[in-house]
């Protein structure tokens, strides 16, 4: 097992547990706008999961992905924000 | 692998129609999100899953050898993603009209068209 | 920035995309952007341009110090019992004018944990943001303007 | 050669992921929206950014230094944004501050009526 | 050239496509409408002949040999649906154009028409059961858009019913699609027949015959799971629920007959016995529905359901009048349930209601319109020697034949409540006198423009001189569903015209 | 939305997001991608132009109606299917141009059926969103 | 002979030209018709006498052994002759009798069918070419009945009488069906030749019954008799015509012509003797109570069929004979009846014969008419009834060791229709003149020459029976008993018959004269209502209508989740098990082993993890009361599921996931701002209910994916070929891209059509209402 490897092991799991306790904070709330911060936080520790299980897979397809899911969670979060934003103005 | 992954499929599947199976138009409709999920990871799932290896033709090559996944049921699986989400949207519009019209989205005040079948339904003229 | 400017960028960011350094990838990068940028044409106000290399360096190289400082002081104390911090809603009055300015500058406070801006007024003199650290809050404002804003100024102008 | 780099991407990597981590636990423990904010801009800053590197180190290939790249961009360029509307939609929508909070510039800035903000500073004059 | 094959399916979205263009521009719509559905119909004709002269025809799509492709295969059960859908397309159309109110023009009724027909073609056409798929998708959301379009809260509720249960029914067959794919690693309906007696476990293959039972069952409206059909029948404008009742569960009875003739016959004892059990529940549980109803559309709608249990029933049995019998079903009823709902929108046009207690005295004032409403309706209950009689005569031989006298008994009954529920709409629309109060909404048939008048009529006849020609000279019709019926029962003809040709 | 930190993003965003859509939709042939994908992330730069700036200004920018941007992403897509029979061969027979050219690399009427696609998607998910967000009512 | 059972039909199209032509005449002209038939049937008269039968073939539906072929003998010609010529009568009559009424072109068109489609019945075949016409005379009278349709009665009584004759028709043709199969053929001809193959089959009594259902519903039998005293409500050329003397004897007509196929039984004999006796004897008492002239001889006409197949019951030669000559009588005698009912009808106004009496002041011509029928009809010699009811005796006598039961009720019943004729034929036009209208005159010719003729027709028939009738009603017995022959006469001598038909006189002279206390005698016999067989239709009617109401209301209560419910419930039962149903070697517990022994070696962190993700994110999913929440939960499933697609090799489906999943948020968040939050509307029993239908849904899935992935695949060759084709021909090295361009590039075609349609669907569902259309 290389020092990669062994770097490897430790970090996806340290990811995934980051993934479950945001889960925490999205199902605990309490405001819906901690949900979306919740939700927010974990795409981004997504994208940091896709390109960490590309260098496990060693396949660097995994990094597309993570870049489409950059682009587009950031169009998620803003229209939550806005759905939060209208709810209140009107 | 699959051994997880028909659990997954599983607790989608009981998501899906445990929320179908209640009165709010909401949840109906997150019940066919939940249950194009169960139905997208099934198809996935019974095809040959293999860890990693996607199915490209290397920069090299021009063919592809050895093991790789299933190239077949990803089409497969995209193509009803798309028309899942397709029928989805549509959903959504038809829920949205549908509440204003009626004012709710409790499903028991929308059976005008089984119930008042013999009568003019208030609303539509 | 001028249009020119953003043009050749996407140049550069299309000979990245197609991963090779070919004249020709940067031809095509520059074509398209050209055609979106017309597409996408509206009037930004036009500054002059010049390349402040050393500048942009330096300014980049502080604001990477910055991250990593402010970094550290949050995961301390996320990862010890108990809380350090002292947040408030701050308003800091602005320099920066044009929107680019305004919203580097907004940004930059944001990416460096800690402090994040919540809002800039209709009239674009004030920033709002949340900070966890603030012992007082006029030095707190005086240290963000003549650090950032400062920094980010001159290399914007 | 090789080691060296892969050297490099596993200290990257882990000491992205224990930012990640971190985030995560503070996520959890922050006491307010606002706290948790700043909390969470680790994730997409220094732990995103530190595995991306690593990544890019470690395979050593232009195509993917080249997304990389693209990926810090994007994520730098929208993270904060993001922070900056969720953290204004939660204002507005009366997350309640963390008590032992110092000071609160905005407290009567909004005009919810116009959808405005005033000038702090203009407003004490 | 087999790629005409492709055309009942690609010239309707052509049409589709250019009236998207002229988007809002109602007359150009109207117009190219009416002309495409023409030469689809002429191209129907066309085809049919072609293929009852020279067998079945496949079309390798992207010319990849199956089963690796796509492909279209026609026979004569696709050619018989293929023309009965050109014949109601064609007739819809021309029936639109006098009834449909520019509203609906304006918000793409006819695109929508015409894409539907291209997802009900498509689905008659192609010998790949994942792109079947894909063409009852493409036939549901515009029928979808269709059953809404107008957003009448009817419609609205009635929609919502629509598009879950078949959402739900759409899933289950992508399911068992992808399920089959897993087993058999095959989605060539050809290859499928092929493979799946040669699998070394056949008790899933059961297993997924029950799954497309359910799925295609509640597409084809089968009891129990015809529930959205009842709920929304009855509420888009008279054009789109004339095209629905005709065309839209014969999709569901078609993909039955193809994979319970082709893909499923290993354990026929088990499958099909189920089958002739459900059909007999759905014509009994139909005609009950029908019975208890006092709405012209509604009644009609429970009737498709008893109706589409004498098509299984023909299926269940299996043998060849069986099949016959219930592929001439399928045409017969396709014509005649399309030109009865058409007749409701004349009615509706004239008194404002489908309502049958605020109706009357219909028959008075246009005894034209009470003969066309005769003729489909008593060939309807299997009033001989009108087609509908031929249909049930044939299926209820072909119980006897088969020893099913339960069936047998069961079809006639049905057939009599059916004949109830006819005369009931004649008795209460035709024959009663209207209530005074109830006469306001009337408007005289002079009133209405001339072109409307054609327009709204000529479909029906063309319809109800069908129906005449078929039950008075059925023979021609019962030897092509004989034919037909021979083809079905023996998969090998179909398997070796797709592979046989590819290698 | 009223923000300028959104705003000014956005301006730089959308650009950037098309040109990356584009990309996609080429090099989907030979690497993950496609038409599809490249239609979404096309559609997600004009959404967010329309969150931040509203549905009038983003009509400005978006000039055609996006019905017909379907209608053509349709015929276009429709039309590489036929094209094929005026070779005399089948329905949808890959038809290729030997030389591979630049932006698009290998062109041949998969690609321009891919094309079709990305322009269809990109219709779609607007007229939806569009007509979603101005039905406010 | 085609030609002339089509012409019918072919006449009834152009009824309404020939009435736009020219009003006046249209009916006289249209009598042509049949008038012309009963001149084409005459012509045959000569070669049946001569003892042939004349047969035509026309090849109709030849794969279903469906023909027209036509046959006349002695039996098949006397009918036509019966249909052609009071048709011809009754095309007279009308076109005076209705010349005021807006309706008369509807009636000749009914008329018209009818008349072809009993000639249809009576010559035919072919009993499912038979069947057709049976079905059309149901139709037809349906029409008829219905005549005016603005009352509620008339709609109530066509309906009844079409649901019971095409009720019985139905079972009529459910047992032709049947004897098809067992003969192996449908020609009536050939039939008898398997007598005994259909009588000693074990379907036999089913076939028995369910021809006599059929024939007994058109012939009045009881219990389905009831249909046919409503039938009155048509107008009286109909009731004369169809309801008397010629659809009503289809029925019998059938029984005839298949004695020689299905009779000759104990229970035949029983069926017919004892359904035809006990509708005679009930028919005729029920008759005397009658106070509406047309009802009155409605029962008696009931009566009279129930006497026709008591006969045809008995069998043998005598009967049938019998059954003939009476059949004949009864044919002419009530023709005229009904026709003069219908002058009087139309003269006084009135139906009601306590109302009226002594017209023959004024209408002398009808009353003569109805005198002769009435005693042709009470048996009194010369007339031909007299003829027919001494046979009935006769044969009532001979009818072996029940003989006793048989004369007494022929008897009692012929003294009941004694009366009844004197009621209906005799006793309106005596005593003192009464009538409630003022207007009383004679009938135009059309209207009495045909009575006249039918009444005459009636004493020279009986007067001169021997050189008359004799020739075809001996060749009508023939086509039944080849060999056997009957001598009609007058006069047999004096032998018991005669003196039983005496003190039917006497008896039946008694009632005349005392119907005031003998009404009030029979009104007092109080039977409970639910013995009468018209409530039980009515029972049955309302009955299944009603079970239609409730099984409707419980099927389609408008409740989507309980359509869901049965929908899951029916999956469950089926898939499920068929699932567990089936026992091939490798059962499923053999796959759970394989799977999870392969399975565990796989499984890692990440499985785990994300199986336990799923698991909470769905729980929250249903269990949270925030729209957002459940979204956020639905995004997180989303994004896992593109994680599983990362890690198992498939980029293109993680990125379209990611994107799709993204954009479904949207779409949420765009509808969803407004509303307010879940309620929970269910109580926990039901979600518990609920959950564990889910569960065995999810259950039976997941069983499915570890029994196939524990079997394999059985054939991977579509993605090898992919694999080696992508590039080389198809172009590309993303082979699912290259799938969904260009090897199934046409599933990617419906797949963006279906997006189209959608958003296009969506624009106008939204948009529609702005635009106008509705408020
Ligand atoms: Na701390
Ligand atoms: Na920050």
């Amino acid at each position: 097992m290389s020092f990669l490897d062994i770097c490897l092991y430790i970090s996806l799991p340290l990811i995934i547990l980051s993934v479950l306790i945001s889960l925490f904070r999205l199902i605990a709330g309490p405001d819906i706008a901690d949900r979306i911060v919740a939700l927010d936080t974990m795409t981004s520790i997504g994208i940091a999961f896709m390109a960490a299980f590309g260098v496990y897979m060693k396949k660097t397809m995994a990094l597309d992905v993570a870049l489409i899911l950059a682009l587009i969670s950031f169009l998620g979060t803003v229209s939550f924000a806005y759905y939060l934003e209208r709810r209140n103005l009107q | 692998m699959e051994f997880v992954l028909a659990i997954i499929v599983g607790i989608l599947a009981t998501s899906a129609f445990y929320l179908m199976l209640r009165r709010s138009l909401v949840k109906v409709i997150l019940g066919m999100v939940f249950l194009g999920n169960a139905v997208n990871l099934t198809i996935f799932s019974v095809a040959r899953v293999t860890k990693g290896l996607a199915a490209f033709i290397p920069e090299n090559a021009s063919t592809l050898e050895g093991t790789y996944a299933d190239p077949l049921p990803q089409a497969l699986i995209l193509t009803a993603i798309v028309i899942g989400f397709g029928t989805q949207a549509f959903a959504i519009a038809l829920f949205r009209k549908a509440f204003q019209k009626v004012g709710d989205d409790d499903l028991d005040k929308m059976n005008s068209t089984d119930i008042m079948c013999n009568e003019d339904i208030p609303g539509d003229k | 920035m001028n249009r020119l400017m953003v043009n050749i960028m996407f140049a550069f960011i299309w000979m990245f995309l197609q991963g090779n350094m070919h004249l020709y990838a940067f031809f095509e990068g520059f074509f398209l952007g050209f055609i979106f940028l017309f597409i996408t044409r509206k009037s930004t106000e036009p500054t002059p341009y010049f390349t402040r290399f050393f500048k942009v360096i330096w300014f980049i190289l502080y604001f990477i110090k910055e991250i990593i400082v402010s970094n550290l002081k949050v995961a301390y104390d996320v990862a010890t019992p108990g809380y350090f911090m002292k947040p408030a809603i701050l308003a800091i009055p602005l320099d920066c004018k044009t929107d680019l300015e305004i919203t580097l500058f907004a940004n930059m406070i944001t990416m460096t944990p800690g402090t994040w801006s919540i809002d800039v007024s209709d009239d674009r003199k004030t920033l709002y943001i949340h900070a966890m650290y603030v012992d007082d809050v006029d030095t707190f404002i005086k240290d963000l303007k003549n650090g950032l804003e400062r920094k980010l100024l001159e290399v914007m102008r | 050669m090789n080691t060296i780099l892969e050297i490099i991407a596993g200290v990257l990597i882990v000491s992205g992921s224990i930012f990640i981590f971190l985030t995560a636990i503070g996520l959890v423990k922050m006491p307010d929206l606002y706290t948790r904010v700043s909390v969470t801009t680790k994730a997409s800053t220094l732990g995103v950014g530190l595995v991306i590197v690593g990544t890019a180190v470690f395979f050593h290939d232009l195509a993917v230094y080249s997304r990389s790249i693209l990926i810090v961009i994007f994520v730098f360029m929208t993270s904060p944004v993001s922070s900056h509307m969720i953290g204004r939609a939660g204002y507005l929508d009366g997350a309640v501050l963390w008590e032992k909070t110092k000071a609160n510039h905005l407290e009567g800035q909004y005009d919810l009526k116009n959808k405005s903000l005033k000038n702090y500073y203009e407003n004490k004059e | 050239m087999n790629s005409i094959l492709a055309m009942p399916v690609v010239f309707p979205l052509f049409i589709g496509i250019i009236m998207l263009f002229f988007w809002k521009h109602r007359s150009i719509q109207r117009i190219i409408n009416a002309l495409g559905s023409t030469i689809t119909l002429v191209l129907a004709i066309y085809l049919t002949w072609y293929v009852k002269t020279s067998g079945i025809q496949c079309l390798y799509i992207g010319a990849w040999k199956a089963p690796f492709g796509i492909i279209f295969t026609a026979d004569l059960l696709t050619m018989t649906m293929i023309l009965v859908s050109a014949i109601i397309g064609f007739a819809t159309s021309i029936y639109s154009l006098g009834t449909m109110d520019e509203t609906r023009e304006h918000f793409g009724y006819y695109p929508l028409l015409q894409i539907m027909i291209m997802g009900i073609n498509g689905s008659f056409m192609t010998g790949d059961l994942f792109n079947m798929f894909v063409w009852f998708e493409v036939l549901l959301i515009s029928s979808f858009s269709l059953v809404a379009l107008g957003g009448k809260r009817s419609q609205l509720e009635g929609a919502i019913k629509y598009v879950i249960l078949n959402l739900l029914s759409s899933s289950l067959f992508v399911v068992g699609v992808g399920i089959l794919y897993g087993i058999t690693g095959g989605l060539n309906m050809a290859d499928l027949a092929r493979k799946i007696p040669m699998l070394p476990n056949k008790g899933i293959v059961n297993v997924m015959a029950m799954f497309f039972l359910v799925s295609f069952g509640i597409k084809a409206a089968i009891f129990p799971l015809f529930f959205w059909l009842p709920a929304s029948y009855h509420t888009p404008p008279a054009a789109v629920s004339a095209i629905f009742a005709g065309m839209l569960t014969k999709v569901g009875v078609y993909a039955l007959f193809r994979v319970f003739t082709l893909i499923f016959v290993t354990d026929v004892a088990f499958t099909h016995t189920i089958i002739i059990i459900i059909a007999m529940l759905t014509m009994l549980s139909g005609v009950l529905g029908a019975a208890s109803q006092m709405e012209f559309r509604r009644i009609l709608s429970f009737h498709i359901i008893s109706q589409i249990g004498y098509m299984i029933l023909g299926l269940g049995l299996m043998t060849p009048l069986g099949i016959a019998g219930g592929v001439f079903y399928i045409f017969h009823h396709i014509i005649v349930k399309t030109n009865l709902f058409f007749v409701s929108g004349v009615v509706n046009e004239l008194k404002g209601t489908y309502l049958l207690k605020k109706l009357g005295g219909v028959l008075k004032l246009y005894p034209l319109l009470g003969l066309l409403f005769l003729i489909p309706a008593l060939s309807l209950g299997g009033v001989p020697p009108l087609s509908g009689f031929w249909a049930k005569y044939t299926v209820a031989v072909a119980a006897v034949e088969k020893g099913e006298y339960l069936a047998l008994a069961v079809s006639l009954f049905v057939g009599l409540l059916t004949l109830f529920s006819m005369i009931k709409i004649w008795n209460e629309v035709f024959w009663k006198e209207q209530k005074a109060e109830f006469a306001a909404e009337q408007q005289t048939l002079r009133q209405l423009p001339k072109f409307k008048i054609a327009m709204m009529f000529a479909p029906i006849i063309f319809l109800a001189a069908i129906t005449l020609f078929i039950g008075l000279n059925p023979e021609p019709f019962l030897n092509y569903a004989n034919e037909a019926a021979h083809q079905l029962l023996n998969p090998s003809i179909y398997i070796n015209a797709v592979l046989g040709g590819a290698q | 939305m009223r923000s300028i930190i959104l705003r000014t993003m956005t301006m730089y965003l959308l650009p950037l997001l098309l040109i990356f859509s584009v990309f996609l939709l080429f090099r989907g042939h030979n690497h993950p991608g496609g038409g599809f994908v490249g239609g979404l992330v096309a559609s997600a730069a004009y959404s967010l132009y329309l969150l931040g700036f509203g549905i009038d200004k983003v009509k400005t920018i978006f000039r055609l109606q996006p019905i017909k941007v379907l209608a053509f992403g349709l015929f276009l897509a429709a039309s590489s299917t036929v094209f094929p029979i005026l070779f005399g061969k089948p329905l949808m027979t890959g038809v290729w141009y030997e030389h591979k050219l630049p932006i698009v690399g290998s062109l041949g009427t998969p690609t321009v059926f891919d094309t079709g696609v990305y322009f269809t998607v990109l219709g779609v998910t607007l007229n939806i969103i569009f007509t979603l967000f101005e039905d406010k009512e | 002979m085609l030609i002339a059972v089509l012409s019918g039909f072919i006449v009834a199209c152009i009824v309404p030209l020939i009435f736009k032509l020219n009003r006046k005449v249209a009916g006289a002209l249209l009598s042509i018709l049949p008038l012309s038939l009963f001149i084409f049937y005459l012509q045959f008269l000569p070669n049946v006498l001569a003892g042939e039968k004349i047969l035509t073939t026309f090849y109709w539906i030849p794969s279903l052994k469906i023909n027209l072929n036509f046959m006349i003998d002695g039996l098949n010609l006397l009918f036509a002759l019966i249909i052609s010529g009071i048709g011809f009568v009754v095309y007279l009559y009308a076109s005076a009798y209705l010349a005021k009424s807006e309706k008369i072109v509807p009636f000749y068109i009914y008329i018209s069918i009818f008349m072809a489609s009993m000639l249809g019945v009576v010559t035919c075949n072919n009993t499912l070419a038979l069947f057709v016409f049976w079905e059309l005379t149901s139709i037809s009278s349906f029409l008829l009945i219905g005549f005016n349709h603005e009352q509620e009665r008339s709609r109530y009584a066509a309906l009844q009488s079409l649901l019971v004759t095409a009720g019985g028709g139905l079972a009529l043709l459910a047992s032709v069906i049947i004897i098809g199969q067992i003969a192996g053929t449908y020609e009536i001809s050939q039939m008898s030749a398997f007598h005994s193959n259909l009588i000693n089959n074990a379907l036999y009594p089913s076939i028995l019954i369910l021809f006599l259902i059929g024939t007994f519903t058109k012939s009045a039998q009881f219990p389905f008799h009831f249909w046919l005293p409503n039938a009155m409500e048509a107008p009286t050329p109909v009731s004369a015509y169809l309801h008397s003397a010629t659809m009503v004897k289809a029925g019998v007509f059938l029984m005839i012509k298949f004695l020689p196929i299905l009779g000759g039984t104990e229970l035949w004999m029983w069926l017919l003797g004892g359904f035809g006796g006990w509708t005679m004897l009930m028919a005729s008492t029920m008759a005397l109570k009658q106070t509406d002239l047309k009802r009155l001889l409605a029962y008696s006409t009931v009566s009279v069929l129930g006497t026709l197949t008591m006969l045809i019951g008995l069998g043998g030669e005598k009967a049938i004979s019998a059954m003939i000559i009476y059949l004949f009588a009864h044919s002419l005698y009530k023709g005229a009846l009904f026709l003069t009912a219908g002058i009087i009808d139309h003269e006084t106004g009135t139906r009601d014969i306590r109302n009226i009496s002594g017209l023959r002041k004024y209408l002398p011509i009808t009353a003569l008419i109805g005198v002769l029928a009435a005693l042709s009809g009470m048996g009194i010699i010369p007339f031909i009834g007299f003829i027919g009811k001494e046979m009935l005796y006769e044969t009532a006598l001979l009818s072996g060791q029940y003989s006793t039961l048989f004369i007494t009720i022929s008897v009692i019943s012929a003294v009941n229709i004694f009366a009844v004729m004197a009621y209906s034929g005799i006793l309106p036009f005596f005593g003192e003149y009464k009538s409630p209208s003022e207007h009383v005159h004679e009938a135009p010719f059309q209207m009495t020459s045909g009575p006249v003729a039918f009444a005459l027709l009636g004493l020279v028939s009986g007067l001169f029976a021997g050189s008359t009738v004799d020739g075809l009603t001996n060749k009508a017995l023939q086509s039944i008993f080849p060999s056997a022959s009957h001598h009609l006469a007058l006069f047999h001598g004096f032998n018991l018959p005669l003196l039983l038909s005496a003190l039917t006189i006497v008896v039946g002279l008694i009632f005349v004269l005392n119907r005031k206390s003998l009404v009030e005698f029979i009104e007092k016999i109080r039977i409970p209502e639910y013995f009468f067989p018209s409530k039980w239709y009515d029972y049955i009617f309302n009955g299944t209508l009603s079970f239609a109401e409730i099984q409707t209301k419980f099927l389609q209560n408008g409740h989507l989740r309980y359509y869901i419910f049965t929908i899951l419930a029916l999956f469950i039962l089926l898939v499920g098990g068929s699932f567990f149903g089936f026992n091939t070697s490798g059962s499923i517990l053999n796959a759970f082993a394989i799977s999870i022994e392969r399975s565990i070696a796989g499984i890692d962190i990440y499985d785990i993890s994300m199986l336990i993700t799923v698991l909470i994110a769905s729980v929250f999913a249903l269990l949270s009361q925030g729209r957002l929440s459940a979204i956020a939960s639905m995004g997180i499933v989303g994004a896992l599921i593109s994680l599983i697609y990362i890690i198992y090799g498939a980029p293109d489906l993680a990125m379209t996931q990611l994107s799709i999943e993204t954009l479904s948020v949207i779409l949420f968040v765009l509808v969803l701002y407004k509303l307010p939050r879940f309620f929970t509307y269910s109580k926990l029993k039901t979600r518990i209910r609920d959950l564990v239908i889910a569960l065995a849904f999810g259950s039976i899935f997941t069983m499915i994916i570890i029994f196939v992935s524990a079997y394999g695949k059985f054939d991977t060759g579509l993605s090898e070929y992919f694999a080696q084709t992508s590039y080389l021909i198809g172009h590309g090295k993303n082979i699912v891209n290259v799938i969904l361009v260009d090897f199934r590039g046409f599933d990617t075609m419906g797949e963006i059509t279906v997006l189209s349609i959608a958003a296009v669907g969506v624009y106008s569902l939204l948009r529609l209402r702005k635009q106008g259309g509705e408020q």
